[in-house]
């Protein structure tokens, strides 16, 4: 009982030392390298700034994914519950006429509150992840157009609040850098988010739950609530993603977010998350939204006929990920 | 160095927009310069579109053409587009903007309104009629339920609507609809159809339902040609899609030129039955 | 005439550990040949390496005396070399047969199979090892020990020449490895050549011919079985001898009880069953196979609910209805199922030990104090040699031993009042062993209450203050200390008396 | 070792046999009693078939989903692969001028290539499912829309064609039963993927690879192998859906199909089928399929308004998977 021979081994590291491999990114670096040489309209600044206000929903949108996936659920309400909360912003700005913080808090609270139900839902009614948020998905996405009579509701009279996306504070202290707002919330939240499932408990339990639930739960922890939580947390980001888009789009479009789902969990997965659970980054999965964006925004850039625009993007999917696993070989 | 010319179109994989693409090539070809067509997979995507026209705008274009999804949502970038002093010509449907140097569309509502006409004269002035629309709040979804449901109620106290569904302009799923309502209301004397994908899922539907009632479509394409030639469909209403896309290039090109335009350029629409099918006039606006 | 197998100079390195350097080997024809070493030495890996699991960095393979590359599980099927891993490696949605005989299914030109017989075949397997498994079971609702005869099963419907046990005894109880050293002594006589890993070193004398101990991924040394005492095969494994000897009985008499159960039943598993366990008292649970010892464990725990009956913790009576619940009182169970139920194996080592104490590593903020627990992590890593290259290395990389070293740091870490061990040095070496023994003589002296379920009685009689006897579900009886291993197995075969004969 | 005391244990079941628990059933039953008391016009014969008839195209999508989720993997391609084969039916028939079956041999053998590639994408790239399948999605639906100039190809020239799907052998043979043939392909597709989950090895495998790849791989089963020709399977099921739904339009409709995985997918899961793998049964996605399209049919029946439908829709899913689940207990 003596060779624990623990001492000439490497330095410990995180176990979401996953992250640190930089998934997927010598595929980002790749695509821009590519489409920096094929155009000059690629290149310039205000694209890259394009680019990055394009990945600010769905960056939001793919980090509340990332933390549900790696408890070994899935969300699929994520786009349509975005919208609800971009409603209920609506709803509580334009006609309860209230300042624009209580707007976004209300949006970002009724964005954990799906969440919340959706984790009660799965924990308490033991329904599958699945089928939970599919149900979700729907009963959102038909009460936005009920909430709202099918018809946008305007942010017109809140002036001010698509700064919350537009406007760029960044750009206002260092006139070289100005990055939208909207992406400066992304970077945030994204920190958070990470902090959160590096450093705190409820990351740590998100971690466990995928890994090994029943592990777990004979470990004492109280799995119900915990994921819960967890699925509160991810309905809060999604409900910033709302705030976002609703600035984005001075509008709550009732009709949006069915399918964006599906992006989130691309660009999660992209980033190296697995959809089994227990492993996944933030950092993988903002990755991952880049290389969406970047496509798409290269793509038409390159005025490629919109058909042949989603072949390419089936392809360098494919090739992205491909790449990515031949690189970590 | 050709002049640049991106529209950014509200869909592009419907039969309706790749007319509106022919139109815009034709003259894009015979006043030559380049033009990109685009736009989101549906009608409720205003984030996408908006995407789309950032893009577009990151491209230098001489001139843009618009189908505003959404027109309030896309002010902000309208107005850039005005301050980089590139032209922009709306089309299929206005935005409440006076940005736009011309626009190139037609009313849907007056459109619906006819295919409402003509279906209280078909079915007699009385009884029950459904609509299968292609979206719930799309402004063409919006406006041709509207114009349908409106001149009813308007004009033609006989009839009643006893459903408005949506099939999302799916094929399949539009069949099915056309099914149930022929097994919900037996006693349903017409159907009309708000989009191209609508109405070939109703020939369908009532096909293999195997029921008589009045069909009205709305677009055109073979489909409803057949359709109506073959007496299934009692007729349809059409755009002219063409005009639209070539009228909205032709705009674009003058405007860049920094020559004037016309600020409203009205495209038209019109009946089509087995009576006027071929004639020169219909024959001209209807495509494949 | 060259030996079945040899092996010369096999390397192997995994990304942070040199788990193989320089290892010979050699098997022959119709001799049970025992591979020894502390967890972590490599005996699962140049075994992984035989049976084409792994490929070596260096070395050769030689079959009769034929070089060979072994590039996969296939390829040594095809060389007559069968393996039973000491993971489980079974698809628990399958059926027992169904597992058997995957990859090698009767079917017609159309690949429609012959499941009777499938069925058939697993049957007359199972009969010959007298084991009585239904062949349609699935395997998912077998317990561990079931699991491993299918293991057993599966390995021996290959009808291989050579056979590797990677530890197949660590879930059987005595009785259960008697009938397989049967399996082992015929198969010998057949020819096949065995290589046979095990921790219990008395199963060594019993049934090998020579024995090969490695440590630190290098051979020690090959021996006769037959000539070469215990003591020194211990002492080449661990370099120190290991001394054994039964427990010293505290006298308990004014000491508290710490758990009181009153006939607790769920089902069949589980009879009306009741005990006190008092604090300072190590009770071991004795029973066969599927006697319900794990089950009464987990109803205890909260894990599953019982039908009915009561439990009082520290005197007081406790509503225990989640494992949550049950680790607030003070109660705390480590599984024998590791991998399932005991470990996040994605995870690594400090997020394993940490699970159970998360709160008192966390601020009111939820963040953790990562500082504190990677100190805590390397005392138990030091405190139990678990061998790994360093706290943040996943908990699958780890040997079988290692991992379940890890299982039994995270509940030391809880610091529960009541503990339940079911199985808990399984797969665990011996100079391990006798420190975890030493261990929880250690904590039963500091006043904590402790119930040991194990099958293997002379671990039982190692350290039990009482000894419970459990047979189909109902406890048959409570022992003391000194017991004899027949009065043991008298009442863990005693079928028919009515139940509550104990406390 | 002689004492496992199995024979105390419940009685020994087919692995299939989830199946005979008939998953979900209750609920199902549950619904068209309530739609049948609800409206008259709901429970006669016609609406029926109309019911049976709008299963056909997604029950075969369900079919083929459920074979693949079985695998542990997923198919997100089924909806654009189905439209590609029904586009390369067009195009043999229509453009090619071939006779009807060799348009039929020729879309189900382009299923099972679509399905193969898959596969080959998901074992010989390593690439997970849902990427391999996310990327094939795209690459059939920009296939399918450049092939045929985004225009639909019409069947005019093949008479007969539709008959495939909405002539009815059986109401010819039996007139009480009007059964369409789409109805009718349904279910010899599924009792025959069923036997063959059930009875080959072919099927043996597929719960192999859901319940536990690496022992598969470890007792020297071919997993690569016999995953590519599972999910050629599940692919030609798509061609055979693909080949209904182009007889049902008359035409192959190149832009519809995306969308269509979820609602299979969704299909299978209220079948009982675990996303996890390993388990799930066609008989379970049947029925599951069932619930979605009656629930479909009786919503519009009852004339609900369609952002009810949407409402109603997610509860209902939620609503029958929790039914079901109380019922297990
Ligand atoms: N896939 C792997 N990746 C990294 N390290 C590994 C891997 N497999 C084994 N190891 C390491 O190699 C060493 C030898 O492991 P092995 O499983 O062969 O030990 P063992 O002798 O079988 O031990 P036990 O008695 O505990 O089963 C250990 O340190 C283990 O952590
Ligand atoms: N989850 C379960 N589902 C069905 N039967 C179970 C389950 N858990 C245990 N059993 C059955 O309950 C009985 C008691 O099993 P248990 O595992 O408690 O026995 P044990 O004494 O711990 O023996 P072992 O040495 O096998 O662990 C057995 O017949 C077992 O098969
Ligand atoms: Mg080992
Ligand atoms: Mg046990």
């Amino acid at each position: 009982m003596s060779s624990a021979n623990t001492a000439e081994k490497p330095k410990s590291k995180d176990f979401s030392g996953a992250g640190q491999k930089l998934l997927a990114f010598a595929s980002l670096i790749a695509l821009i390298v590519a489409f920096s040489l094929l155009s000059e309209n690629f290149r310039t600044v205000t694209n890259m700034m394009n680019i990055l206000q394009a990945t600010s929903v769905i960056g939001l949108l793919a980090v509340s994914a990332t933390i549900v996936i790696i408890t070994g659920g899935i969300d699929l309400s994520v786009g349509t519950a975005m919208t609800f909360t971009a409603v209920t912003a609506g709803m509580l700005l334009t006609w309860l006429h209230l300042p624009i913080p209580v707007g976004v808090i209300g949006a970002i609270l009724m964005g954990a509150l799906t969440g919340l139900v959706s984790g009660a839902f799965i924990t308490k009614m033991r329904i599958p992840p699945f089928i939970a948020t599919l149900g979700m998905m729907l009963v959102l996405k038909g009460l936005s157009l009920i909430l709202t009579g099918t018809k946008p509701i305007y942010f017109n009279d809140s002036p001010g609040f698509t700064d919350i996306a537009q406007g760029s504070i960044l750009g206002a202290l260092l006139p070289a850098f100005p990055v939208p707002n909207g992406v400066l919330i992304l970077f945030v939240v994204a920190a958070g988010a990470a902090y959160i499932l590096n450093r705190t408990v409820l990351g740590r339990y998100t971690y466990a739950l995928g890994s090994n639930e029943e592990a777990a739960r004979l470990s004492g922890v109280n799995v119900d609530a915990w994921k819960m939580a967890i699925y509160a947390l991810a309905g809060a980001v999604t409900g910033i993603a709302g705030v976002v888009l609703a600035a984005r789009l001075n509008s709550a479009q009732p009709a949006l977010g069915q399918g964006y789902e599906l992006e989130a969990i691309a660009a999660v997965v992209i980033g190296g998350t697995s959809l089994a659970g227990g492993r996944g980054t933030i950092l993988g999965t903002l990755i991952g939204a880049l290389i969406m964006s970047v496509m798409t925004n290269g793509l038409r850039i390159l005025s490629v006929a919109p058909e042949w625009q989603i072949v390419a993007t089936g392809a360098i999917i494919i090739g992205a990920v491909y790449a990515d696993s031949l690189r970590k070989k | 160095e050709k002049l640049y010319i991106p529209l950014i179109s509200k869909g592009f994989q419907h039969q309706f927009w790749q007319a509106v693409k022919l139109g815009a090539d034709k003259a894009a070809a015979e006043f030559g310069v380049e033009v990109t067509f685009e736009g989101p997979e549906t009608e409720a995507q205003v984030d996408k579109q908006i995407e789309m026209l950032t893009t577009a705008l990151s491209k230098n274009p001489a001139a843009i053409g618009f189908a505003a999804l959404d027109s309030q949502a896309a002010i902000p970038l309208l107005q850039q587009a005005k301050d980089a002093g590139i032209p922009v010509v709306a089309f299929d449907s206005g935005v409440d903007s006076d940005i736009p140097v011309s626009t190139a569309s037609t009313s849907n509502v007056a459109a619906s309104a006819l295919a409402a006409t003509k279906m209280a004269e078909l079915i007699g002035g009385e009884g029950k009629v459904a609509v299968i629309a292609h979206d719930q709040t799309s402004r063409t979804g919006i406006d041709r339920t509207e114009g349908f449901v409106n001149e009813i109620k308007a004009n033609h106290p006989g009839i009643e609507i006893v459903a408005v569904e949506v099939g999302g302009g799916d094929q399949l799923k539009s069949a099915e609809i056309a099914k149930t309502l022929l097994a919900a209301n037996p006693d349903l004397k017409g159907m009309f159809a708000t989009n191209e994908g609508g109405a070939i899922g109703m020939v369908n539907g009532v096909q293999e339902a195997g029921g008589k009632v009045v069909i009205i479509g709305f677009d055109s394409g073979k489909a409803q040609k057949d359709a109506i030639k073959s007496g299934l469909m009692a007729g349809a209403i059409t755009q002219n899609p063409v005009g639209i896309g070539y009228e909205t290039v032709k705009a674009a090109v003058a405007a860049a030129k920094g020559e004037a335009v016309e600020k409203n350029i009205d495209t038209g629409f019109y009946w089509y039955d087995s009576t006027n099918i071929d004639a020169p006039e219909i024959a001209a606006v209807l495509y494949d | 005439m060259p030996d079945l197998i040899e092996m010369r100079g096999i390397d192997k390195s995994f990304p942070g550990v040199r788990a193989l350097r320089q290892v010979d080997f050699n098997l022959r024809a119709g001799e049970v040949h025992a591979l020894m070493g502390e967890n972590g030495a490599g005996k699962s890996t140049l075994m992984k390496i035989l049976s084409g699991v792994y490929q070596p960095d260096s070395g050769q393979i030689m079959v009769d005396g034929k070089a060979q590359a072994i590039g996969g599980p296939r390829a040594a099927q095809a060389l007559g070399i069968a393996i039973i891993h000491q993971e489980l490696m079974l698809m628990r949605d399958l059926t027992v047969a169904q597992n058997i005989f995957i990859g090698r299914e009767r079917r017609n030109m159309f690949g429609v199979l012959d499941e009777a017989w499938l069925n058939a075949s697993a049957a007359a397997i199972f009969a010959q090892m007298k084991v009585n498994i239904d062949p349609r079971a699935t395997v998912g609702d077998l317990s561990v020990a079931q699991a491993q005869m299918v293991e057993i099963a599966k390995a021996l419907s290959y009808k291989s020449r050579a056979l590797i046990m990677d530890e197949p005894t660590a879930a059987l109880n005595a009785k259960e490895v008697a009938e397989l050293f049967a399996i082992v002594a015929r198969l010998r006589s057949e020819g096949v050549g065995i290589v046979y890993i095990s921790h219990r070193m008395d199963e060594i004398r019993q049934i090998s011919d020579r024995v090969t101990v490695m440590r630190d991924g290098a051979l020690v040394g090959t021996v006769a079985a037959a000539d070469t005492p215990i003591s020194q095969i211990i002492s080449m494994m661990v370099g120190r001898e290991i001394t054994d000897a039964r427990p010293i009985v505290p006298n308990l008499a004014g000491s508290p009880k710490a758990l009181e159960v009153r006939n607790l039943s769920r089902g069949r598993a589980v009879r009306e069953v009741s005990f006190d366990v008092q604090r300072g008292e190590i009770l071991g649970f004795a029973g066969l196979m599927g006697a319900g010892r794990t089950e009464l464990a987990r109803l205890i725990f909260g894990a599953d609910r019982p039908d009915s009956g009561s439990i009082s913790v520290a005197g007081k009576p406790a509503t225990i209805a989640s494992p949550a619940d049950a680790v607030r009182l003070g109660i705390g169970y480590l599984s024998e199922d590791r991998k399932h139920l005991g470990l996040a194996l994605g995870m690594d080592v400090r997020a394993n030990i940490g699970m159970t104490a998360m709160a008192r590593f966390s601020d009111r903020f939820g963040r953790i104090d990562e500082a504190a627990l990677g100190r805590v992590a390397h005392d138990y890593i030091a405190q139990l040699a678990i061998r790994t290259p360093s706290d943040g290395q996943e908990v699958r990389l780890l040997s079988g031993g290692n991992q379940q070293k890890v299982v039994i740091a995270k509940w030391l870490l809880r610091d529960c009042d009541i503990l339940i061990f079911d199985e808990p040095t399984r797969g665990i070496d011996v100079g391990a062993k006798a420190e975890i023994y030493t261990l929880i003589q250690g904590l039963a002296a500091q006043g904590k209450a402790i119930i040991v379920i194990s099958s293997e009685l002379p671990e039982v009689l190692r350290l039990s203050h009482r000894i419970a006897v459990m047979c189909e579900g109902r406890l048959t009886g409570i022992l003391p200390a000194e017991a004899a291993q027949e009065q043991i197995m008298a009442l863990a075969t005693q079928r028919d008396t009515t139940a509550g004969a104990a406390a």
